[in-house]
């Protein structure tokens, strides 16, 4: 297996790997998984006024799996919780160079994510969609 | 990027530099044809048969009996295709394990599809085969029963005078792949009485891409190849004369009785560093291996993970040529473990040239691996630790 | 003992100094597993994969066509065997000719003894084997086709750009074992349409026991070796990166447009030489031969002791492969020659190390020895003049 | 094919190989060939009061043909007539360490001096026989 730099370099020192203090208010958190798969993934998205704030994850898999748990929870910091909606895990893919074969394991991403979503849909009481109903954030 | 550290032995070996300067030697000096009758084609001939006569010394049998191939993948389908696919029996019957080397097991799949009967015996949980099972899958029209010295995965070692002798006793030849033993462990081909044997150079610090069939005389085999009287008839084609000269230096230069207890104290030494590691899980059967393997699986760690962690340290999950494919070791698989941590396991392998220093560092980086995974990965479910 | 020329480099060629070097460097520096994962694997591999394009390179096809094996023999065997062994039809029928390499006909024999039906063409006293014949032979069963490309008992080059189209226009795939002609001769195997091509390393200054198959994308071959997945499949074994580096270097250094004519200008003048010998015959067409072979017999003079007169010249009758065997050459026999015509035979081959004072030297010992032993003969019968 | 020494000095320099001179007195000669194995062979010998002065040949084959006629002419050289009734190519083949499967070869040399005596015996009209019974001469 081949791994391009960007794999490595978040593999290596994955910045966002860990967890947000229990005691921090408005954490989400959800979990995603397939043994078949060899992969588990959890996020935590500290929100606050409609923003994530912080994102963390933990996740047992291969390198490309922990370099693109980071590389979501870099994107998804800072952005506003509708991000959420409009994720596309094809596009940690892209940046990462994950081959097509490991597509399965970003899914359980999109699944760890979408558990998130909803922990937040609950507590907010209504649908989070993308603003612009499929317009991509652009990259920061 | 840290210092590399090469501990996949078992996969192959650097060259020893003396076989290189037999070899560079041959290369320069003694360049013809080795089937040629002139003067300059003798000369090649002699350093082919002396080669011979060295490997023949090394592994106390008649020169007659060694037949150079390209390898022991190439040896392995000899034996069997050329025992096999050319028997008198319709439906000849073969006897092999269920973890054998891809060669082995490739091959007997491929026999099947020809209409040979097999049977694949199982091991147990220690990765060690019962000879009492095999003795129980021989059958009256079993041609050939094939197993391994030292599994290339575990480096566990199977009991080949026991089995032998159960072979000699139903009159049914054995063959033994001594790919990972040559040099490594004692043989005594003739005294056990194996009919065939297949070895390789480059896991002894000789050249890829030669190796040899010890044939027993009186054996019979058919070729695989068909061209030239090379070989008696067995493996024709030009002769590759500094391969050859480098498999006969490198077999001269291995003694079991010298480096087989100083590759022991290297694997014990990095052993007993990556024991300490918790979850830690030693495979295959600790008293019954070959000094130069050892395989570790690390409960809660994914292996592709691991190996890419400790990277700059060369090891392996199942063997080379698998290293390629994603499926999980055919041999742990047939041990019991699970595929989480049949997946997490590292071979590594000691070789001549491999210091304590190495090993040191090694266990060092895989145990600082293992605990930077295990803290990434906190909180998984039960599933992720096997 | 006078001092050695060697003119038998269609038998084997000395290694380039270029290629020791390459395969030094490779044995010293690049000791891994092609097949292993880690950084040195990689190496490895990368090693590998640069050999095979500038191989690919050399003879304008995709790299991915060229699957090594360890020589020409086993690449004829593996493009026959992988043909007709596992073909669709029940009875396949394979076509060649009567003055192929040991290894194609072995092989044919082989298949005819497994239920393949084989049909063998003849040449005619030119050695040359008319395509029109070759295409009488087809049949609707047949499922190869194998004429090798330069003769290596006389050079003569076989038209293969006509007999791969009239295979073409019939459906029926085309082998051309090129082992004596690549680097000397212009090949063009996907213009011409051939679906697969026998090379070897070790006539063109490169090392003993490597070779490759050219596999034309889409042709389907079953494998002769099981066990690994190295090389499509086609040939598993740990592949002997410090020989195919060498491979690659050869072929990068061979040049047909500018070795060829050098080659030619040194055979010419050999052949004029040996033309003036009286009772001196030339074998196989005159203008269709390849740059580095002139093969001739001696009227009145018996071939073991020309041989042995001129020992200081190392030089061949038959092929290198047959050469410890007393038989008169198979290729002579289909030409028609007499035993005592075909016995007399030397076949001379040059190569990129070759000098003129060598190929003047050799001529004259062949001069000076065909006039001893006829005067030592004077007056046998006339068979003894063939 | 491998040569011994003792063939390689005689292929190389055959002393006795050529004719004598056709006026010379008392020359009987003797042919023996087999296409089959590729060997002709003539001898001349010379013979003065009972005793053989001179032996030449010519020979077409192999060089273990060759060297045995050279040893033959050799051996015969100086010994009475009643020599060629004793004579044994194997003893030839031994000294040139000739390998077996040309042996065939060696017995064409028989048949050429077989002619030689019955040569010889035409001329002096009676039986050349072993001067004693068996017992063969000693080499000089
Ligand atoms: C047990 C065993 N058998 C066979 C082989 C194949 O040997 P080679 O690489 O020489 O084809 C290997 C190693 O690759 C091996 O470990
Ligand atoms: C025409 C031809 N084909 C095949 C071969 C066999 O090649 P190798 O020696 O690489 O097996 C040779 C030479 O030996 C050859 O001349």
């Amino acid at each position: 297996m081949e791994y391009g730099s960007e794999v490595l370099r978040r593999f290596d020192a994955p910045l966002r790997a860990g967890e947000i203090e229990p005691e921090a208010p408005g954490v989400v958190s959800g979990e995603g998984d397939d043994r078949a798969l060899n992969v588990w993934v959890r996020f935590q998205l500290e929100v606050a006024d409609g923003v994530i704030r912080r994102a963390r994850f933990r996740a047992f898999g291969c390198p490309h799996t922990v370099a693109a748990a980071d590389w979501l929870a870099e994107w998804l910091e800072g952005r506003p919780v509708q991000a959420l909606a409009e994720l596309d895990v094809r596009r940690a893919a892209a940046a990462l160079e994950v081959p097509p074969e490991k597509l399965g394991k970003l899914l359980r991403m999109e699944d760890a994510l979408a558990v998130c979503r909803r922990a937040l849909e609950a507590r907010n009481g209504d649908r989070l969609e993308s603003q612009d109903g499929g317009r991509r954030w652009p990259c920061h | 990027m840290s210092e590399e550290i090469y501990l996949d032995n078992a996969a192959t070996t650097s060259l020893d530099p003396r076989v290189l300067a037999a070899m560079t030697e041959c290369l320069e000096r003694n360049p013809a044809n080795p089937s040629s009758t002139h003067a300059p084609g003798r000369r090649a001939r002699r350093a082919v048969e002396e080669a011979r006569e060295r490997i023949a010394a090394r592994l106390g049998v008649p020169a007659g009996t060694i037949v150079f191939t390209s390898g022991a993948t190439e040896s392995n389908n000899l034996a069997l295709q050329g025992t096999l696919l050319h028997h008198a029996e319709r439906t000849p019957h073969l006897v092999t394990t269920r973890i054998e080397h891809k060669s082995v097991l490739d091959t007997a799949r491929a026999l099947e599809r020809r209409g040979v009967a097999v049977t694949f015996v199982e091991c147990d949980a220690d990765g060690v085969v019962a000879p009492e099972r095999l003795a129980e899958a021989i059958r009256p029209e079993t041609a050939l029963v094939s197993v391994m010295h030292v599994n290339n995965e575990t480096g566990v070692v199977q009991d080949i005078p026991a089995i032998a002798a159960l072979c000699r006793d139903r009159g049914v030849p054995l063959h033994v792949d001594a790919a990972q033993s040559v040099g490594k462990l004692p043989l005594d081909l003739e005294g056990w009485g194996v009919a065939l044997c297949s070895m390789t150079a480059h896991k002894l610090h000789g050249p890829k891409g030669v190796g040899a069939l010890y044939v027993r005389e009186g054996m019979r085999l058919a070729p695989l190849l068909h061209g030239g009287e090379q070989e008696r008839g067995l493996r024709p084609g030009t002769l590759a004369t500094h391969q050859i000269v480098g498999m006969g230096q490198a077999y001269e230069l291995a003694d079991p009785a010298r480096d087989g207890p100083r590759l022991a104290a290297l694997r014990d030494r990095l052993e007993r560093q990556l024991r300490a590691i918790p979850g830690a899980r030693l495979n295959g059967a600790p008293e019954r291996r070959a000094p130069h393997i050892v395989n570790m699986s690390f409960s809660g760690v994914d292996g592709e993970s691991l190996r890419f962690a400790v990277r700059d340290v060369a090891v392996s999950s199942g063997s080379a040529c698998m290293s390629d494919s994603p499926e999980a070791s055919h041999v742990l698989g047939a041990m019991g473990l699970s595929d989480a941590l049949a997946g997490s396991a590292l071979r590594l392998s000691v070789g001549r040239f491999t210091t304590e220093r190495e090993v040191d560092e090694a266990a060092r980086r895989v145990a600082e691996a293992v605990e930077r995974l295990r803290t990434l990965a906190a909180g998984a479910p039960a599933w992720c630790s096997g």
